[in-house]
């Protein structure tokens, strides 16, 4: 069994407005220091399969047609064995 | 004529579409069904408004890849109208049918407000009964109407005519305080370069039965109407 | 049973000796779950049950009162309106934005389980002042946006309801939910489990430990202990419930069912108990073909499960892959988890092997309590408020002004844009107005619907502060053209085992019983919220709240309040007396939450409200809107603002100028008519004994005057009241958006 | 300069509509071997400090007062060098 953690997250270089509306949160209520923030998403994907190399495969294809759209996010992610 | 309104799991504007076609147009229409590749012969496509799939993931994100979604696309290179409202738009757009996407509006509130609106392009099938000047009444209801694209795409859309509709104040104003969820350039309604698939965030439909006390929408639909009717003829 | 593991359970002594008794044995665990749930105060109404005698439940347009999922009335041409609210207030205290969409997602599974199409969602939400605290700030937002996410998705237009604020509120915040449907009279379904030998099959989503003990959770107060219960959360999926709602209405074409019920509180138990009791038989279920998301899961675990967004079809024998098949086409299943049995036996299974088996009835026979009320001790004291005992103001303007961004009477759009309030088409009067209406397609009718509540009415009065929601309810179906046809009620209440909440619940329930008698708008089902309190802010506010649906004969006698001509007459109908007590100005301008009701006459508001919806059916009439919170003042400068034009009124009446322009003596409207009609309206008033004064006109100039005995009281312009109405809400959410 | 990454999910057990959706949806389009997909957040948050330690006690206070609402979800962070 493989795990895959894939993040996706808005291109660098568009407005994130969730982002920005966290970080305004988290200093209304008195935290310092931040600099910024941004808000994506994370899918953890549970892969009958111990193929480590083909499980990459799979996962690019997944990112590449549905979990991420490319016009405005990128993705990156991580196989685990579980 | 007949007119297709395509159905998703999720659709939930698509009886609202079918009663303009039906009632107010009165003209022949049909529902397609998302697994289907055969779309029969419809003259026009509708894919209306909701949530299809949940709006899980991303608006549009599963919808787009359904089996009806190939063939809407081969209808549209032969030159088919298609049109996308609402969540019809975000599934055009994951489609790369239009250029550009959908993201949350920068108030990360839906929307639901009768909008003002600018007709930019009126020399289109979806646009022919409208005038430039007209400040026009469309519902908008969404989460997810945020329109962003790249600056050179948005350059060559301006360039071209494609923005069809822009969010502007009841005195046809357009600036960033008439804009409602942050769209580039006010955008609230696009076209293709070859001019038969539309994008539109606001809702035409929800402006077409005047029981309900708008009425400006109809014009989108008259207007497909005539050139279909005219096309039809040649 | 060595340990009293049915007081864990949530059962008395008495009550477990009663089912020991009812099953001439001692229950094993299974069993004793099954009793619990059954018997909770959210599914047995062992409180309220008793004082439901006193409503009225039948008339010429009722085809279904209390019993059913929802109840069900006639609005003509074949055609029938159903309706229920329901409260999800502990659940959305604890996860607000899961508490409050899986609130909506249960009522419209009550309209659905009816064969209704959900055409219309309403919600009444009450918290504490957020004042400094981020916490009820939070809780609003979420609640709203939780509501907002979750009809939108499903395509049901949130239409109404309203938000009000108390203290009272503080610890635990109420959302009721409220759901409308539409059918042909062919079309109605029933919660029954007839035909020995059919299957139990479940539909939806799959079955977890969510929820666990929900009815249960919901019959306690909310206290440190319950912490522990939060493991009770349910996550609300609308894209399932959209897929129900389509697959369910289309096997309803068929002839496959006999018998739908929605799984809310107490699961699949419930579900079944209900239907099979219902008719008479008994049902067996193997938890075992039960599908579900987690492993492991105990029977009585099944049992109770509240995993949302499942429903139970009782399907014909025979007709189960035909059923499936349709599911299927939605991309859901339709599972067979049991039959109905003819020995009248609820039978649980386990792999085909029994683990629970106690007669039908017995689950369904709740024991109830009948308590004896004491009067609260604050009413002594409230009522002895004399109108004396505050002083007018000097500067009415500005009183006007901070009453308009009050909390409770300011503009709400900040909450309804958030709702998809058009959908669907039919929203011909949308939020913000009296009632909502939503037209019948193709027909030349519409339905307004409503919900409203005044919990500091019911503090101070609780009889009378009910019969006053439930007219208030009225007069907002009237003044829009709709002839009221019958309510929901939503009874949220604190810990009826204290004696004065007891009294408060009594009384309230007579009050409302009362007031429909006399409007003859039969209560047709509602909902039980009791226990809401907690440790550190006490009980809430008695607070029923009444959900009214109401029938608008023509399109053309749709009425809204906003002004519509410059130039046209205002007119007052009924008598303004000098009451300040338990008013909105008492409370917002002089701190004070005191006073006694203003009086009432049954017959008087009855007549009066025939008076108002047959000049408006006659099209004498302009805009109408009612009086309520805030007074005359209020009511002339909300249809001023909604018109953006302007009002010059005159009275010449002999009262304190703030309880002219503030006080909410009941039973009265505010209306615009062109010159002609305001002579017709005062002519047909006069002759029925109807108090009705030519007030002023609506002016084009964007100013509001107000004088009395020509001492004016009120000068300011129209764009100021505007300001405060709208930034009301901002101001105290502390946004700006 | 330092980088959070705070990862929040739905609590094991907790109902995750959203993760079954995905997993329908890409099953539909003919992926296979999956046997579950979660969907959470994942927040980067810039902070402009440099401690490890004190920026970790920062996250955690963020996470548990605004970024997770602990009652349905839990959160899991890394903090790096930027
Ligand atoms: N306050 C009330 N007034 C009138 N009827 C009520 C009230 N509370 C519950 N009922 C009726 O009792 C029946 C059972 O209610 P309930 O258990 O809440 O149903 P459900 O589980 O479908 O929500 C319903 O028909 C409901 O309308
Ligand atoms: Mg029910």
């Amino acid at each position: 069994m493989l795990k895959a953690i894939v993040t996706v997250m808005l291109k660098k270089g568009i407005f994130d407005p969730q982002g920005r509306a966290v970080q305004n949160g988290l200093e209304s209520v008195g935290f310092e220091n931040i600099k910024g923030v941004r808000v994506g998403k994370q899918l953890e994907i549970d892969l009958a399969m111990d193929d480590l190399e083909s499980a990459n495969d799979l996962v690019h294809k997944m990112c590449d047609k549905m979990l991420a759209n490319p016009v405005v996010e990128s993705y990156s992610f991580v196989i685990k064995e579980v | 004529m007949n007119w297709g309104v395509l159905l998703f799991p999720g659709s939930n504007c698509a009886e609202d579409c079918f009663h303009v076609i039906d009632k107010v147009l009165g003209k022949p229409v049909t529902y397609l069904w998302h697994k289907d590749t055969d779309l029969g012969d419809v003259d026009a496509i509708i894919i209306p408004g909701g949530f299809s799939y949940g709006d899980h993931l991303r608006p549009g994100a599963i919808a787009h890849l359904s089996p009806a979604m190939s063939a809407v696309k081969e209808f549209a290179e032969k030159g088919g109208l298609v049109i996308g409202i609402c969540n019809g738009f975000q599934i055009l757009t994951e489609a790369r049918m239009l250029p550009g996407s959908l993201l949350q509006n920068r108030g990360l509130k839906f929307l639901c407000q009768d909008q003002t609106l600018k007709v930019d392009n009126i020399e289109t099938p979806f646009t022919s009964e409208y005038k430039t000047d007209d400040v026009l009444v469309f519902p908008i209801a969404h989460n997810e109407g945020n329109y962003y694209a790249k600056p050179e795409t948005i350059a060559e859309m301006e360039q071209n005519g494609q923005v069809l509709f822009r969010y502007c104040n009841p005195e046809g104003e357009i600036s960033d305080v008439t804009n409602p969820n942050g769209s580039i350039n006010n955008i609230a309604g696009i076209i293709n370069r070859t001019g038969n698939v539309v994008g539109m965030m606001p809702h035409p439909e929800r402006s077409s039965d005047n029981v309900l006390g708008l009425s400006d929408g109809k014009g989108v639909f008259i207007s497909m109407l005539k050139y279909l009717e005219a096309n039809k003829q040649n | 049973m060595a340990e009293k593991l049915w007081i864990k359970a949530g059962l008395t002594d008495s009550e477990y000796e009663l089912l020991t008794k009812h099953m001439e044995r001692e229950p094993n665990t299974v069993e004793l779950a099954l009793y619990a749930q059954m018997w909770s105060e959210h599914c047995g109404y062992t409180h309220t049950r008793p004082l439901f005698k006193h409503f009225l439940t039948t008339g010429p347009r009722i085809v279904q009162g209390p019993g059913e999922n929802a109840g069900i009335v006639d609005i003509d041409d074949d055609e029938v309106l159903t309706f229920k609210l329901e409260s999800h207030n502990h659940p959305s205290a604890i996860a607000p934005f899961q508490g409050a969409a899986t609130g909506v997602g249960g009522i419209v599974r009550d309209i659905l389980a009816m064969g209704a199409y959900p055409i219309a969602s309403l919600n009444s939400l009450h918290f504490g002042y957020p004042g400094d605290a981020g916490h009820t700030r939070w809780l609003i937002s979420e609640v709203v946006h939780g509501i907002g996410e979750y009809g939108n998705c499903l395509g049901v237009p949130t239409v109404g309801g309203e938000l009000r604020f108390a203290d009272a509120y503080k610890g635990n915040p109420l959302v009721n939910a409220m759901c409308v449907g539409y059918m042909k009279k062919s079309e109605i379904k029933k919660a029954i489990a007839t035909g020995v030998g059919n299957s139990l099959m479940i539909v939806g989503n799959l079955t977890g430990r969510d929820g666990m003990g929900g009815a249960s959770f919901a019959s306690k107060d909310l206290d440190e202990e319950n912490e522990e219960d939060r493991g009770a959360i349910q996550v609300g999926d609308p894209f399932m419930e959209k897929l129900l709602i389509e697959a369910c209405l289309e096997v309803f074409e068929e002839d496959y069912v006999v018998g739908v019920q929605d799984m809310g509180a107490a699961g699949i138990l419930s579900s079944s108990v209900e239907t099979a009791s219902k008719a008479g038989n008994g049902v067996e279920i193997d938890v075992a073909l039960v599908p579900k998301r987690e492993e492991a899961m105990r029977p009585e675990e099944v049992m109770i499960s509240e995993s949302q967004e499942r429903m139970l079809l009782i399907v014909r024998k025979g007709m189960e892959d035909k059923v499936n098949k349709i599911f299927h086409k939605w991309d859901l299943h339709a599972v067979v988890i049991g039959h109905v049995t003819d020995d009248g036996i609820y039978r649980v299974l386990e792999n085909g092997k029994t683990v629970g088996e106690v007669p039908v009835w017995s689950l369904m026979d709740a024991p109830t309590y009948v308590l004896e009320g004491k009067e609260p001790a604050h009413l002594e004291q409230t009522r002895r408020f004399m109108n004396d005992d505050v002083a007018v103001p000097e500067d009415l303007n500005q009183v006007l002004l901070q009453l308009l961004g009050a909390p409770d009477i300011c503009s709400k759009e900040w909450v309804y844009r958030q709702y998809d309030h058009r959908v669907q088409m039919n929203t011909v009067v949308k939020p913000g107005s009296d009632a909502a209406i939503l037209r019948i397609k193709d027909r030349d009718k519409a339905v307004g619907v409503t919900m409203d509540s005044n919990g500091r009415y019911c503090y101070l009065n609780p009889k009378r502060g009910a019969q006053s929601v439930v007219y208030e309810s009225a007069r907002n179906q009237v003044v829009s053209g709709a002839e009221p046809i019958a309510i929901t009620d939503g009874l949220n209440f604190g810990n009826p085992e204290n004696p004065e909440v007891y009294y408060q619940l009594e009384q309230s329930i007579i009050g409302l019983s009362e007031a429909c008698r006399a409007l003859d708008t039969p209560v047709i089902g509602g909902n039980a919220s009791l226990y809401n309190q907690t440790p550190e802010f006490g009980a809430i506010y008695p607070t029923p709240i009444i959900g009214m649906v109401g029938l608008v004969k023509s399109l053309s006698h749709v009425t809204t309040m906003d002004f519509k001509n410059t130039g046209d007459f205002i007119l007052v109908i009924g008598e303004t007396k000098e009451e300040l007590g338990a008013s909105e100005y008492l409370d917002q301008i002089h701190g004070l939450i005191t006073g006694d009701v203003p009086e009432l006459d049954l017959d008087l508001e009855q007549k009066t409200q025939q008076f108002i919806l047959d000049i408006i059916r006659q099209g004498l009439v302009q805009s109408a809107h009612d009086i309520s919170d805030g007074g005359m003042a209020i009511a002339i400068a909300e249809s001023c603002i909604t018109s953006e034009l302007g009002a010059e009124v005159s009275f010449d009446l002999n009262l304190r100028p703030d309880a002219l322009l503030f006080g909410e003596s009941q039973t009265r409207f505010m209306l615009s008519a062109s010159g002609e009609s305001a002579d017709k309206i005062i002519e047909i008033a006069a002759k029925q004994g109807i108090e009705a004064a030519n007030i002023g006109r609506v002016t084009a100039h964007k100013r509001l005057s107000i004088n009395n005995l020509e001492k004016n009281l009120i000068n300011i312009t129209i764009e100021d009241c505007a300001q405060a109405f709208n930034t009301g809400f901002d101001k105290m959410m502390k946004t700006d958006a």
